[in-house]
């Protein structure tokens, strides 16, 4: 029974939970996108900078969330830095799609590694909405939304 | 006819427990489909599984009963959603039948829009549950209740309706199939002419769904509202099919669990999509049930269906008017298979009566239609309603114990 | 204790066909009934004999079918009369479920008799379910909600009560017990004490119902609802009850058939009692199924299954307060065997996911009780809510998964 | 399966059925009440005399009705022409609990058999508001209210 678990709860989120990288707000900041899930009451936030080439120059998150959202939201932050914004769009599609197990396989280039490891919540269908809300916040912010929902 | 082969209707009973029955010792001769149909083994087995292998509430559990009962239940959703064409399943929605389905409409949607001056457009084939609805919602905003008439066969006065629509029209609400005496409504033709107006359409399937496929995309119907129990379903569910574009304006109609997005004493908001409309722990299981009601029919085909009840219509229609003193009521072009009856001098409940000892169930009384009983000046019928499982013995066991009734009454 | 030998859990849950069930390879330990409750095998019965022995309509019908059906599902109305002590069968009405229930009383009683300025009395513990409807109704009227605090242990504080209960109260609306962390609430005193000032009372009966024998005319309640699959019966059916004379004078909810007296285009008068409130095709066979469920609680007796649960509920008490780092939310001194907790530092869906792989399962999140979880500041908990077939294997089951959380974050 | 029918749809109750007695209205009359079955659309009123005695002088009826609401109206304002109100009023609660089979066997004096005959109907419990109809208007005349619809 604990191998699903062990996929699910890797090392490497277990210490993402823990030690989440990039917590905490940027104030100002020039894109912001809230995530709430309405389930469990959970609530993500997520900052953005983007410099003059439309790149994101720095992002944090701050907020609640269960161990899978908060590892998500972390290494989501560690893959996105320094990214494109059209770049951050498409992995953020790509990320949907694997988690929702809409696809099997995807090619992020470097960042499939990391993307692949969260995607074990797949076997846990209640819980992939927890593994997305930070990355719908984070697209939201790009895309000049304020709130998401999941559902 | 090349369907007609692959349709064995004496295998089709066999698929309904209920035909083991006696009644008063006879055959049962169920022709009561339009008030309810009775149910095949898949659609109760279908419930009883769910309650004893995957049963917990749904949608707010991470654990594996609720999982498995929350997939199910939205498993059930995209099945109705496919059998409709709905482009979404957030436009489907799960309420208790026909009658919480429109008053969610004329409560939500009618609020929203209707205006003193405003009319509501019906007809005068309307079932109460498409009548009563629009008049509590008229006698709230200071809207008013317009209904096209028919002509004696039953039959909708189109060129009336195409001038009862004004630009006073806030909604059209009518049925695609007429409980009473069958007629088919050309809904089609309908919603065409109110969009050309800038009108949405409500289409009550009831009667419908059990003889037609019906195609929410192909019709533009803004509104398609349908009861389970009459499509071979459980009882205590209904689905409400509407439009996304409109679902999103509308406010929610009751509150409760599931539909909120956030509480709290000052403020609270709304869950978007089906979610909205669906306050409360929602029927699961009979959502599960109707799912595989609707896996049974299109197991079966709609051109099975329809080629064998419209066979046995015309068969039925045949007997009956044959028969002296008894006059069919309703004769539009085209019906479903429902035939509605008075005989002359002997009321509707004394021959329900009488023919009920002979194992024959018919429906007698104003089927809840009063303003089409009040059209043809009758204050009730006679209705037997046909669904895939009867067979010509029905038909003829019905006009069988009609002529014991004349014998009993000469 | 002299009942607890008549009581017997192992045999009391070979009645229900779930516990067959292996959740993950393993033993199924659900502790999730306050969600919703098992079904026993006599329920499951009901359901399937009405379908198939005497399924039809109920209500309009001469028929054999359709007067067995309504001999059957007036029966349950009878069942359940009897079972809550009201007056006449006229007071119970059949809904979809409780939150069907609350919103037509909100509906109904409220847009009648609410103006602005007025107060909706209400308390932290309410599920949304007893919130929202008031809101929605609130906003309408342009009246007002507020909600009796609570202490830390999850108690209502009534001296609260008393001073928030004012000449501008126009309906006090409270659960009876609490579905998040089961606190039993002194309705009796609330009714008094609101009635002293003619304030009439709804009470929300949801988790009480399974526990305890509720007798609405000792409470002298004016409102008291349940739904049927928190009581072991199917879903898609509740109750509300209703005195009489509230329900003569309250307007119809939804309008459709069986809730008519005459319907004409121009007017439209309605029916008295419960069929005033009873619009379309109830929810037949489900009503049937929850007299059936009622009837095998009656069976088991009510102090049987409350000598269980609360031993059940001590023992549970007991052995998670004794683990580290957990800790109990909501320690009324009168409780229903409910026990919600957190673990520091491990959210509630993690904990929830990691023991359901153990087969516990186990409610996390907000039960729909965001403002209680506010009061808390907490967003959720982890649930687990106990049933008379629950045992104390169950007990030792999640306490051992619990164990097996704190190893894996350790 | 004909006994029960017949049982019912005794001849003297088809023979009220096919010819009413006291069929027709009383205008101007004291009282006047009107009964209304919602299930079948059915109506009766019936229209009353009383003389300075409280005595039922006069009572006929008229309407839609089936052959048991019909031969039930028929039979009761022959039974009741002549009756004190008091004596009326009596007769009609008796004839309820032996209709709906409240009681099994009532003593009406000289009218218990043309009462018997009528509570064949107690073995159709949807019939049952037939036979009771015209009872119920004969009753809200006397006590002065104008309608009831039975259910
Ligand atoms: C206290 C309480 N009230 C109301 C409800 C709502 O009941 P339902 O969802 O069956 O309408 C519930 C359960 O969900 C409850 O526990
Ligand atoms: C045409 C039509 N509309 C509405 C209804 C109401 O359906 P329900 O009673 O299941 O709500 C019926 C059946 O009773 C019907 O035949």
């Amino acid at each position: 029974m604990l191998d699903d678990l062990k996929e699910l709860y890797q090392e490497v989120i277990l210490d993402h939970s823990k030690h989440p990288r990039n917590f905490g707000k940027i104030t100002p900041c020039s894109h912001q996108g809230h995530g709430y899930n309405p389930l469990c009451g959970d609530t993500i936030n997520v900052y953005l900078e983007l410099d003059e080439h439309e790149c994101v120059s720095n992002i944090t998150f701050d907020g609640k969330g269960c161990a899978i959202s908060t590892a998500s939201a972390s290494m989501m932050t560690d893959v996105i830095k320094g990214k494109k914004m059209n770049d951050a769009n498409t992995l953020f599609e790509n990320f949907r799609k694997l988690a929702t197990g809409e696809c099997e396989e995807i090619d992020a280039g470097e960042d499939t590694e990391r993307l692949m490891v969260l995607a074990g919540v797949k076997q846990f269908p209640m819980r992939v909405k927890c593994a997305t809300l930070p990355w719908h916040a984070m697209h939201t912010a790009l895309i000049g939304e304020t709130e998401i929902s999941t559902e | 006819m090349n369907e007609m082969t692959s349709f064995d209707v004496e295998k089709i009973r066999k698929d309904f427990p209920i035909f083991e029955e006696k009644i008063h010792g006879k055959r049962l001769t169920f022709l009561d489909s339009g008030a309810s149909a009775q149910k095949p083994t898949v659609v109760l087995d279908a419930v009883r599984d769910a309650y004893t292998h995957t049963y917990a509430n749904v949608h707010r559990g991470v654990h594996y009963l609720s999982q498995k009962s929350t997939e199910l239940y939205e498993g059930a959703r995209e099945t109705i959603r496919a059998h409709m064409n709905a482009e979404s399943v957030d436009e489907i929605i799960f309420t208790k039948g026909t009658t919480e389905a429109i008053n969610l409409v004329a409560h939500s949607f009618g609020l929203m829009s209707l205006k003193p001056g405003d009319e509501i457009l019906l007809s005068y084939l309307e079932h109460h549950s498409n009548i009563v609805p629009w008049q509590l919602i008229a006698e709230r905003t200071g809207a008013t209740v317009k209904a096209v008439p028919i002509n004696n066969d039953g039959e909708l006065l189109m060129d009336q309706f195409t001038s009862m629509l004004s630009e006073k029209t806030k909604i059209v609400a009518v049925t695609h199939v007429s409980n009473a005496i069958g007629t088919v409504v050309p809904v089609k033709e309908i919603i065409d002419l109110a969009h050309a107006k800038g009108v949405p359409v409500l289409i009550d399937g009831s009667q419908a769904m059990p003889h037609m496929k019906v195609d929410v995309r192909a019709l533009d119907a803004d509104f398609y509202v349908f009861t389970g129990h009459k499509v071979f379903g459980p009882t205590g569910i209904g689905v409400l099919y509407a439009k996304n574009e409109l679902l999103e304006k509308m406010p929610p109609y009751q509150g409760g669990g599931d539909m909120i997005n956030r509480v709290t004493f000052e403020k609270t908001t709304f869950a978007t999509g089906h979610s909205k409309f669906e306050a409360g722990t929602p029927p699961i299981v009979q959502a599960i049930g109707l799912g595989a009601a609707i896996d049974y029919i299109n197991g079966i085909g709609f051109e099975n269906i329809a080629a064998h009840e419209q066979a046995l219509l015309s068969y039925a229609t045949t007997q009956i008017s044959a028969l002296n003193n008894v006059k069919i009521i309703g004769q539009a072009k085209h019906k479903a298979a429902i035939v509605s009856f008075s005989m002359n001098g002997i009321h509707p409940h004394d021959i329900g009566t009488i023919i009920d000892q002979a194992g024959v169930a018919v429906r007698v009384g104003h089927h809840c239609a009063q303003p089409l009983m009040d059209f043809y000046d009758v204050p009730s019928t006679v209705r037997a309603s046909f669904a895939l499982y009867n067979n010509r013995d029905d038909v003829d066991a019905l006009v069988a114990s009609i002529k014991m009734v004349q014998e009993f009454f000469r």
